[in-house]
């Protein structure tokens, strides 16, 4: 579950949101969904803990993963200088992934960064033969990477100032669109701020639409043993590197 | 390399002189796929309390410049739960096994042991008397007198030997280690965390235990003012990266080390450790630990 | 920018909050050169003793991962060729003077007091309670009922408002914090150096005081402690290297905050730090530092 | 006195030993032999400290400073890794240079990477008219960098494992040689551990030679503030950054 990986690229989509590819070898067990990877930054004082990201992209047959993420501080920043051909160490691919069989009729809600298992979740959705709608979020049209990947039929953006797509909190968008999913979809998969996870649940248990949610938080190992990483449930809070990131957002205890 | 890493840690043998500490190795499980048993002299539990304890509102650990803080606020399931789920598995493992207990109130610790004390494949009892993590105005390592009653009732009923885990936030250790000696107790661990504060977002606070290389230097110095007035066993925590580090614990006085954060980061690090423990000794022309028996009094 | 970074401190007005800790800025002159005044709102000299000190035999300091650890051992002129060859230069400078004094014995803080007693450019008094790098077993500041005394014996004789400088090596700071408010210290300033350990060659030993990174989490801590006791102005002190870190001090409960280890990295940091401080107020929408009253009690 | 200065070379010489060039503005204080730069390493929590070095050369037609280190710790192994192109911070010239002058007759003596700041100094002497006597000792032969550059007449090598030069310790070589060096030399330059300085100062003194010797020791500030980097001479502790690094050998009370 520990690799040294090759970065086969590391590329600039606008001045704070990078792509990260990472060769894998055959050993390296094919991800799924919602599955993210724990990166190792730096060595020891600069760098104590990993930092986990989601697992934006898989390419099987050329055996590379792909990390979409934006800096917000040292350790991102960090990772965006590192250059091709260098090695990086990570821990994977770690946690429980999002659930659909051929009878769900997906919509994908993502805001910001919070886009990138969706990503990887529409691509695989879209394998087994599921055309998922998606709604995705941002603060302006200069995050808006990657909608030319999802079929134009199917998906909307939303910003928050309105130079691209609607204009609005994405949640908002997808009230105001309610109508014309409903009847349609039968599952909202999301990821992002708890905050806009918990208003999607809110709308997602009126309209009686199953809804699984990807958490965000803190951690510490990424493997279980610290108890670092936790959300609170029904049950009690449950560690986000382990039984997560994905909930099914009706166990979540939403404050 | 014809190394022997081997220590003798209160009459018990340990494979090598690297304990994983309290709260970076679960309750064995989670860690074990990732360990090299023979690096690893001996493990310890999670800190177990008499109730489960749901912790502490998230976020829990955070990276500050320098230093790891946490906030776990000692998640445990509880001594029951783990009697019956986790304990059993534990005690199958190579390594010896220390099992950390940790008491809301001081009369806890003694119930602890006694819950404990049928399982005899536990090898030592570990009293957490330092987690910065708890509601409580002062932290039991802060008194010398609350840790010489605890320890010495828990002494009572304790079929096995009781490690005294210790802070740093003192003005005097020696005071506190002489106190957990008269006490009964039959080593110490220093250090736990060290109580700190942080702002993680705009105003938003976290208080925790700070860990990570800092602690070394901290934790060296506590290490040899103890050894000054006990020749106690003393279990050197604290900011070990390295095989390095580990000599540097052994110079200071300690007899053997556990491994905190480094597992955070790297799970697998016993292995890394030892053998660098191992060439350390072998460029020294050693080909054991005794060559440190002066400083440890063994 | 109009952004006024002013604060009032015990009645007179700093330029900005910063102010250059004891030890960092020798006794100013070296480092004037690597200065923009404007940034800086007090400037404190080496602590300076009685009899001239030698201080400790090198090395003194030395980076070890995550802190730096030195062991200067209060080396400096002694007061009288301070008073005599750096003093009237000092005077001249525009910021805020704080001369820091200690005192081997008790004793010798009232008499340093009253050497300087006359030179009336000088702002205020630091008393250096802390300093980890003496042979003495215990510091003035680990010792409540000392640093009372000390504070008040000096109190009598001063004309300078007393600032008593604190260790982080205590149990409960509380206490020493309420010791020197009765003793009639006019504000604290937390932490001096942490006492340490380490080893810096083959077997060589290192003991003195940790600073650096690791000190903001430890300093912000015992600051919101304090801070809880008293409303005495406080100055908050330990690893900080940017304008944010201040933000930190200030939450915490800090009314003005110092500079150490930072200076010796890069000399000219005040300049940056105090435009990265304005940057975040610009931001936020403030102008001054006055946003702050609420958390330190101004 | 501070400087962000591009890197134009940073070349191993062998695995251990590096030498680091660095293009330097007009307004750059021609340095003298036997001061140092200051080097910021990189940022905290990372680096704390800066690190010290002598200069090795100063070209100052084409305006470059060269730095010969060996890589003995973090910072050291951190410098070796930085590119041509990247930036470097450093204070200086700092400290006080060594003294000759027309009636000097030189011998340089120094062990390891002591031999920087001689370097320089048989550069600069040489353009003054004087050409040095240089003893160089190492640990063996792959660390004798830089040989070429002494007129072979007045070069004298020497190595512990005897693999390059003559075999011994370059104080007991010099032992040797003092019939040789008798009513040639009038003064000597060294740069080293403090033991071989000791060594040399006690040979110096009874063969009445001038003694001139440049001390290591760990550094703080670098420029005079913290009282960090100091060394016992007749008058008490002194700054090594800045009454020295380079001292006369009879004013240093040796243990
Ligand atoms: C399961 C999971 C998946 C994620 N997927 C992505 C992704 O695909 N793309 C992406 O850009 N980001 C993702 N994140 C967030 C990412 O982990 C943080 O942005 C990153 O850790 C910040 O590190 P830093 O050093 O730059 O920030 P700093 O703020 O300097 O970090 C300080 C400390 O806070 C922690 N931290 C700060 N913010 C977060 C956060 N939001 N989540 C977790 N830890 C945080 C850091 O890990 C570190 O310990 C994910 C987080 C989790 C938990
Ligand atoms: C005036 C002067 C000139 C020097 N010139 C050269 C030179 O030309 N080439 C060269 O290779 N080296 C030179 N050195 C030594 C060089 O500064 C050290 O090798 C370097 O600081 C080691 O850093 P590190 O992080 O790799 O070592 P680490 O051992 O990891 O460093 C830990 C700490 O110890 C300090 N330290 C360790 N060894 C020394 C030392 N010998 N001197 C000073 N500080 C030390 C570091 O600065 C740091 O604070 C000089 C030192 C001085 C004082
Ligand atoms: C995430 C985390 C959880 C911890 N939980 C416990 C605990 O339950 N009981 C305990 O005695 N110490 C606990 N500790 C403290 C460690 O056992 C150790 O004393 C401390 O981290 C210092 O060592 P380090 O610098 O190697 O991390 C915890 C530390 C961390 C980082
Ligand atoms: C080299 C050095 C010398 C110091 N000398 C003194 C001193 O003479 N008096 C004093 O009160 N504090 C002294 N200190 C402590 C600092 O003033 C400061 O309290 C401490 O370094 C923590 O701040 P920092 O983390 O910003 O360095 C010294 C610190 C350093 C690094
Ligand atoms: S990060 Fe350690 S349990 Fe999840
Ligand atoms: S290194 Fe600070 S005085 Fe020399």
């Amino acid at each position: 579950m520990e690799w040294n990986l090759t970065i086969t690229g590391n590329t600039p989509l606008n001045p704070s949101h990078f792509l990260l590819e990472l060769q894998v070898p055959s050993s390296f067990p094919p991800p799924r969904p919602g599955q993210f990877v724990h990166i190792r930054i730096g060595e020891p004082p600069c760098f104590l803990l990993r930092r986990p990201f989601s697992i934006f992209s898989f390419q099987s047959k050329k055996r590379r993963i792909e990390v979409f993420y934006r800096i917000v501080g040292r350790g991102t920043k960090a990772l965006s200088q590192k250059k091709k051909e260098e090695k990086i160490n990570l821990l994977g691919p770690l946690g429980t992934p999002f659930n659909w069989d051929t009878g769900t009729v997906p919509l994908l809600v993502g805001g910001g960064r919070g886009i990138a298992p969706l990503h990887f979740l529409y691509q695989e959705m879209k394998k087994t033969g599921i055309e998922p709608y998606v709604l995705f979020g941002f603060k302006n049209a200069e995050d808006t990477v990657f909608r030319e990947r999802f079929s134009p039929e199917k998906f909307l953006l939303s910003t928050e100032d309105g130079s691209a797509g609607e204009k609005g909190k994405v949640t908002d968008v997808l009230k105001k669109h309610i109508p014309y999913f409903q009847g349609k979809i039968n599952k909202i998969f999301s990821c992002g701020a708890k905050e806009m996870l918990q208003e999607i649940h809110l709308i997602a248990k009126k309209e009686k639409f199953a809804c699984e949610v990807s958490f965000e938080q803190f951690m510490g190992c990424g493997i279980g043993i610290c108890q670092g990483c936790v959300v609170k449930t029904k049950q009690g809070y449950k560690r986000i590197c382990r039984e997560g990131p994905v909930f099914n957002a009706d166990e979540i205890a939403w404050e | 390399m014809g190394i022997n890493l081997s220590v003798n840690f209160l009459g018990k043998k340990l494979t090598t002189p690297v304990i994983l500490a309290s709260g970076v190795s679960g309750y064995s499980d989670e860690l074990i796929p990732f360990l090299d048993p023979n690096s690893v002299g001996a493990i310890t539990t999670k800190t177990i309390t008499l109730q489960p304890r749901e912790g502490n509102p998230p976020p829990r650990i955070i990276e500050v410049p320098g230093g790891i803080i946490n906030s776990i606020g000692l998640a445990n399931m509880g001594v029951a739960a783990f009697i019956k789920e986790k304990l059993a598995s534990l005690l199958k493992l190579p390594m010896k096994k220390i099992v950390s207990i940790g008491g809301a109130k001081e009369e806890e610790f003694p119930l602890l042991a006694r819950m404990l004390s049928e399982f005899r494949g536990i090898d030592f009892l570990e009293l957490n008397l330092s987690c910065p993590n708890l509601k409580k105005q002062k932290l039991f390592a802060q008194e010398p007198e609350t840790c010489l009653k605890i320890i010495k009732n828990t002494k009572r009923v304790s079929p096995f030997p009781l490690i005294a885990k210790l802070s740093p936030q003192v003005t005097d250790i020696k005071e506190v280690a002489l106190a957990c000696e008269e006490g009964g107790a039959d080593a110490l661990n220093l250090i736990n965390s060290l109580p700190v504060l942080c702002y993680y977002a705009a105003g938003k606070k976290l208080r925790g235990g700070l860990s990570g290389p800092p602690l070394k230097p901290l934790s060296l110095r506590l290490i040899e003012e103890t050894r000054k007035v006990t020749s106690l066993p003393l279990i050197g925590t604290g900011g070990i990266y390295a095989g390095k580090d580990i000599i540097d614990y052994f110079l200071a006085g300690a007899n053997c080390v556990s491994l905190g954060s480094v597992l955070l980061l790297e799970p697998s690090a016993p292995a890394r450790i030892a053998k660098e423990l191992k060439e350390i000794l072998a460029s020294s022309g050693y080909d054991s630990l005794s060559c440190f028996s002066s400083s440890t009094g063994l």
